[in-house]
């Protein structure tokens, strides 16, 4: 199935129409020299059931969170996603229309944009939202890209506490860029001798990615502001339920990986990237921004404005090469905030926030695990100390269905044998003490093992 | 019918979602937070489940898609998503999946990644491909890093320009830029090709790439194709094909066979994935051998341990430019591009292409007495640039009009001046998904409308009539900027 | 905008699904079949898939629902239907059983439907339920196929009638009737409930039952319930309730302690699930200890085998009516309302009573001045009988009218002209799950027409303004009957 | 979670515009005797995930035929679903709405049943048909109602291999209203010995139960005819894709199970009764019908049509108590049977035909296994005769993840150990011969076993 619905008869009249015998005629111009002799070496074609079928069976290679009992966190999370969010994205008039160019036959999505970046406003306290990012990591190289234009400065100053991941992006974007990516231990002396008047800005995460909370991040921001550069926060928006926003602090940029909001974890992708900051930097902002204005008879309605920013207008000066971006995701997470609102939002930060102490006290009342941090504050991930590998434990660990939390090994050798717990709200008591048994009986006999 | 805001539907003391039950201990936040920390105020909306279904049903009653209708915007590739592969996409086994899960439980993700991998690059005619991008233009960005990489690794510090005819796509421009290349832009022949003379000229030992769309963007195959990389590599650059419209071309002919080194795809465009008002898309990049050091980590490889084969992430390429996407970009809507491939097969795959550019050319056949077409080649490809120079002379009708006229009459407009070269341009793509009868209609809505801007060219360019708002003012749009809904702040605190 | 028929679509040679392929001996149909008895002509449209999507996309476009707005559709309890419990009602663990399977492949099916037997038992106040009815009235024809039984059995073969109030639904009659019974119709007392000296006239030794919807049609609760009962008893009748309008006694009162022997539920209506544009809909029927031998086969029970509990369907009732349906009834609808109850729990469910009869109190209170009240009791239940009989004698205004011009306002009317009895019946029940904010618009709407009605009658009367085709001609259509597209069928041999 | 959306604020608003204090207030007409002193005896209230999370242990507790292999038909069957149908299907506007009593805000809906009965009609060549039924057997039963009032006789002449659990519902119907229900063997003695001027109908099934097709129904329907009686078929509508219609072969009324038109097992419910007769019978029909008519304007436009048959405007006069039918399900079999249309109907029969032949063959070349009907034409199921009882094979083959078929013990004593096999176009070659293996190595192993 190939998807055309015109018959043989079908195209003849339309060959006979344009005047020529046969399909081939018309990719003339295509040399002989460059066109493709034979079939192209794939598989297919493929009825519906088979595909359906195929599919099942790769989908049942793989474990999922919901087969098994996960605390992977660190930027993708299990939250709660309310069932009304797929009907309602998957409404074919969403799903299946395009960028709104054309705005008095898209003001559905246009209204939905313009609630999504009011929403991302309110979250993040924020002046101006985008209409979405592709994701967390390139949303923060899309802002400290926008600083180096703001400030015309050329390096970036990055707190080593930020997500591996994101770091990793920022420093492709600013290499190949040919700006300076700077990395600096999370404390305000290594922080203040990195800066400088190169310094275009300061990168930040808060709830950082071992899930700590920076008492001190207004502090820390005040320097960078001192030394004439910016502070880009990248946040946790369940985390802004309860957290106070980076605008309190006195972030200029905040950004942030939206998945939590109502979206699939997807093995990673699609996923949102928010983008907000404060109004004098507005034509500096990449990306799609929709805006409220009146029609020809005075009715409010919505289309996409300051367009001279982008690169379909403006072309190599535009703010971001950025086109197609995340807008479906947008009307998830915005289905998202408005269902679960002011009480729901709270709500679930609140469950994640205790739900998350509750498993600290738990696996760390567990003998040979231990707190790292003790004493510092958190929101919903955590680390804990292991006798014994990480890696290994979590193996031992998934053989009795549940996935640990993320090994920091990699990421952090300096951390030892130090893993990182995700608790969200949909982690049940038993849940939580299932995983502690269930750590403690694994610890012991592999250290009774290892002894 | 209009439809107020969220936020003034809302009312204190409201919830939309049924919420986990509290089972753990009460701790006050202050016990877990500095206080200085918590927030005091939440400025969302308070609704009931029942007025957020009802919003968003209306809302999207208020927005066209190619589920309610034909929708030939030129460059998009508004084809039929495929229903199926929603239903793929939210299988848990895929849907559920934790990006650092253990590599051993994902093995059917890998796979199919693994396996769309070698489907592009086998469709592309490259040697090898990475799905990491998540859009077209993220693609484009990483061929720019690729090619700088490509270039400073053999010492080529000199080379800092990217050639881009003046007919490209924005994004080319701003991509090139973004990874600090000067653009420098050459003028397309007479023909809307790219004229030799024009390219010789910029060529030199400072070209770092050129970057190509082809078929280009009035529909019009680069018949030189092969002598233009020949130019290129003859001064050390690299040929960079933008892939967005890659449905001319599946099955016919491929851009590594024309000497191209770089391409990307847009899944969502080549492959049918939906694009969701907007996003997301879904984008790969296929390079040629002298490349693949270059690809961004990680990078899905296969290998076989005694019988079995194991799928795994390589993040051992110390060549590569690094990482472009928090994970391994947008899974899910390679999900759908892999089940489109398996749907369609190689014989689908190059109807595809042919019934694309059928589409097209019945479109311009019974079109261009009635419009002017940009470029008089005697066919086109997957897609048709008419101009309404004639009728903007004539009666003072824009292609804007036009297209603002086509909604009256169920359409969605093509896309409008673009590409910049084609005064007054409408880029109208049929897809190969559309039938006759459609095509039928639509030639004869444009008819219809060159008519009435002979006749009543008023009634044009009042248009449209029958939308819930009649054209926007995007002066006030700019000058009064109204981003968020303002009285929701206003009330903060109080 | 007109969307055609989809046979006006066709085009020969299209097909519109991706079928199995044939991967078995290709057997010519001859060798299988008589050769008279394959058909030549198979008349169904061709078309492609994108038709069919765009087809359906843009006639549900045209379809009115509660996701759509304010549907005070009375005596239809179109409250919200949660969207969770489509999620669970396509879990291929409930969606893809067959009803053949043996028992222990579906102890989870059984269970819930146990399960969920034994909720309504406990809400209704009986003693057993089934939920063998396919719908409402389905239940009511089984309610009467028990209470012939009831009676056989016991030797009284005289009873041949059924007592109904003239408020009652239709389906009361008509399912009597269905049994062969004969009806024998009581007229409302000034109060609008059932008069006892009415009830008394017809009561004899023939009555076989009375049918009592309770709270009855024009909202109001039957406040001499109990002497009703007792006194059909005392002639050796039964009582059923028709439990159309259980959203008004959820934790409230209950039928069984009323002394009703029987009732049926709407689940559709009650536990909300989605009416599907006139159903599928669900019924069940609880009853008391002396009907139970007679409930429909199968009974699903729960055995305990040692420590396990094992649910069975059990045939062996040779007291049974016998069996009503092909298989179950409507399981998958039970589900949802297993899920509804499941959510609520029981303060939830007498909140949904309690906020029902607090939204049509509301409506009534504030539109009581400018319609007249069907019957003046000093308030009413879940739904409010207005009268137009005023706007009539005033203007010529007509329910009819007025609830065509409310279309124009955005809403879906309430019914109209039932009960039977009441003049220019406006029957409206707004349900517990819409907010004061969406009543209030309704009510004001109410006011602007009442308004109109007398200002400028013509406007109502010529209602509705917007919808996609103005009144439609009904006599038109039973006099020129057109119930199938008959081009389709000239084509035939053709 | 009760989804009422009002906040005690708005309810005291609301009590003080209606003069009451206390909600109680409202219900005052309720009796003090027969009010609940208590909250209900249920559980609950659930959170939407635990709610999910309960729901999926129940599913999990069941086998289902996509987990399995399944050979079950006997009425309810597992045909191919194409995707779109519950995308469509589940548009709130179709499944949210009700009974399309307004027409001007139905006019989706309308639509849909004009062209579902003009489909029925297409399908069975009869000329008019209802929106639908509850399901196969109701449909029967009310056919067969219909037939005594349009004769005025009382007796109902049924045969054996008809379905038998629409015999029993048809039993039901006839017995309590005080009809007569007789049963007869399937040939021309036993039936014309039947026949007599009380015989309002003879209700026949093509293919029957057992899935043969009767060569001889023509004359069989011609012996009723003769006796001022009209004959009801019940029809399988994926077996008219090949079969000749109802109509060709002289029934007055068809009538059977939609379900396999694109509508999910569903554990037996909702199904789907669709209802079609000559038209000489119109004014008998049971169940709503939709009628093409103009507005005032002259533009086409569908409304509920002859409806002084039904209940809501004749009451005890009315030609059936129906009220709500089953709408969105005549909406699924609509899209099914569009989608497909005239050659994938075609399509999906002959596959169905030729797989059931395929089946047939593999498994009566098994050893001692025989075809007790050898030579009789089939649809899609067909009989197998076991040596030893059927169900016990069944017990043995669900061991090993195949759903053999209906043994046929319970239903037709005097066939002994046969087995009902119903093969449909979703099984693969692969998947039958998996069959075959794994039944003769049943049939093999328990025979050893019993001798």
């Amino acid at each position: 199935m190939s998807y055309i619905s015109n018959t043989d008869n079908e195209r003849k009249e339309m060959l006979a129409a344009i005047g020529v015998d046969r399909i081939e005629d018309l990719f003339a111009p295509v040399p002989e020299a460059v066109r493709l002799k034979r079939l192209l070496n794939l598989p297919g074609p493929s009825d519906e059931l088979a595909l359906l079928r195929h599919c099942e069976k790769m989908a049942a290679l793989n474990k999922d969170i919901s087969s098994s009992l996960s605390f992977l966190g660190a930027g993708i999370y299990d939250h709660f996603r309310p069932a009304i969010i797929e009907v309602l994205v998957e409404r074919g008039e969403f799903l299946t229309s395009y960028t709104p160019y054309q705005p008095e036959m898209s003001q559905g999505m246009l209204q939905v944009l313009y609630e999504y970046q009011t929403l991302i406003c309110a979250l993040t306290g924020m002046d101006i939202a985008n209409a979405s990012m592709y994701d967390g990591a390139t949303a923060l190289a899309e802002a400290a890209m926008m600083t180096t234009d703001i400030t015309n400065r050329d390096e970036v100053v990055v707190l080593s506490t930020v997500h591996p991941h994101y770091r990793q992006v920022l420093q492709t974007y600013l290499h190949w860029a040919q700006f300076v990516y700077k990395e600096v231990a999370p404390n305000l002396e290594a922080i203040s001798a990195a800066l400088s008047e190169r310094t275009a800005c300061v990168v930040l995460q808060q709830p950082d990615f071992l899930g700590y909370v920076a008492s001190d991040i207004a502090n820390t921001i005040e320097i960078v502001h001192a030394v004439g550069a910016l502070a880009v926060t990248i946040v946790d928006p369940i985390s802004l339920g309860i957290l106070c926003t980076p605008a309190d602090v006195g972030a200029d940029i905040a950004v942030g990986e939206g998945q939590g909001l109502g979206i699939s974890p997807g093995y990673g992708g699609p996923l949102l990237g928010f983008f907000a900051c404060r109004k004098e930097y507005t034509r500096y902002l990449p990306g799609r921004i929709v805006g409220a204005t009146t029609d020809q008879l005075g009715r409010r309605g919505y289309t996409m404005t300051l367009r001279t920013r982008e690169q379909d207008i403006r072309r190599e000066k535009a703010t971001s090469n950025i086109c197609t971006n995340q807008t479906l995701l947008a009307l998830a997470a915005t289905i998202y905030l408005c269902a679960l609102g002011k009480n729901g939002l709270r709500k679930v930060a609140e469950l994640v926030i205790r739900k998350a102490h509750y498993a600290r006290e738990a696996l760390c009342s567990i003998p040979d695990i231990t707190d790292p941090f003790p004493g510092r504050p958190f929101f919903k991930e955590f680390v804990i100390q292991l006798p014994i590998p990480a890696q290994d434990v979590c193996d031992k660990l998934l053989e009795k269905g549940i996935m640990g939390g993320l090994p920091l090994q990699p990421y952090y050798p300096e951390l030892g044998n130090a893993l990182l717990v995700c608790v969200t709200e949909t982690k049940t008591r038993e849940q939580i003490d299932r995983y502690a048994e269930t750590l403690q009986s694994v610890v012991t006999e592999m250290t009774a093992y290892a002894k | 019918s209009h439809e107020p805001l969220i936020f003034e539907l809302s009312r204190p003391g409201k919830i939309g979602a049924n919420l986990p039950e509290e089972d753990v201990p009460h701790y006050e936040l202050q016990e877990m937070l500095p206080a200085h920390l918590i927030r005091d105020d939440l400025p969302l909306p308070e609704v009931s489940e029942l007025d957020v279904v009802r919003h968003f049903t209306r809302l999207s009653q208020r927005n066209y898609g190619i589920d309610v209708g034909f929708y030939p915007l030129g460059s998009c590739t508004m084809k039929y998503n495929p229903k199926v592969h929603e239903k793929i996409a939210s299988m848990p086994g895929f849907a559920l999946l934790h990006p650092l899960q253990p590599e051993k439980t994902v093995q059917g993700a890998l796979s199919i990644i693994w396996r769309l991998q070698n489907f592009l690059t086998e469709i592309s005619g490259m040697d090898a491909t990475t799905l990491q991008p998540a859009a077209g233009a993220h693609g484009e960005l990483l061929a720019m890093m690729m090619t700088r990489a490509y270039h400073l690794e053999r010492g080529d510090y000199q080379r800092n320009e990217i050639v881009i005819p003046d007919s490209a796509h924005g994004t080319n421009p701003a991509s090139a830029a973004r990874c600090g290349f000067t653009v420098r832009s050459i003028p397309s022949g007479s023909d809307g090709c790219v004229a030799l003379e024009e390219l010789k000229k910029v060529l030199s030992e400072r070209t770092a790439a050129l970057m190509l769309t082809n078929p280009n963007t009035l529909g019009l195959f680069e018949t030189e194709v092969v002598e233009i990389c020949a130019l290129v590599h003859e001064v050390g650059g690299l040929v960079y094909c933008d892939g967005a419209n890659m449905n001319a071309l599946l099955g016919i002919a491929r851009p590594g066979d024309m000497g191209f080194d770089i391409m990307h795809f847009n899944l969502h465009k080549t492959f049918s994935t939906p694009h969701g008002g907007g996003g997301p898309g879904g984008g790969a990049v296929s390079v040629k051998k002298h490349l693949d050091p270059f690809l961004p980590v990680p990078v899905v490889e296969r290998q076989t341990e005694g019988e079995r084969e194991i799928y795994r992430l390589n993040y051992e390429r110390p060549r590569s430019i690094g990482r472009i996407h928090s994970f391994y970009g947008a899974f899910l809507v390679a999900l759908r591009a892999y089940a489109y491939i398996l749907t369609l097969g190689p014989k689908g795959l190059r109807e595809v292409a042919e019934n694309a550019i059928l589409n097209a050319n019945y479109v311009r056949a019974l079109l261009k007495e009635h419009y002017d077409v940009a470029y008089n080649s005697p066919v086109c490809m997957h897609e048709v640039v008419l101009s309404a120079k004639r009728q903007k002379q004539e009666s003072g009708v824009r292609a804007l009009d036009i297209s603002k006229r086509l909604m009256d009459y169920g359409f969605h407009p093509p896309t409008n001046y673009f590409p910049l070269i084609v005064p007054e341009a409408l880029m109208i793509e049929p897809t190969e998904t559309e039938s006759k009868q459609t095509l039928d209609r639509f030639i004869a809505a444009m008819i219809q409308i060159a008519e009435e801007a002979k006749e009543n060219p008023e009634l044009v360019k009042s248009a449209p009539h029958g939308t819930p708002v009649s054209r926007l003012d995007e002066a006030k749009a700019v000058k009064q900027l109204d981003v968020r809904y303002e009285p929701l702040f206003a009330k903060k605190g109080t």
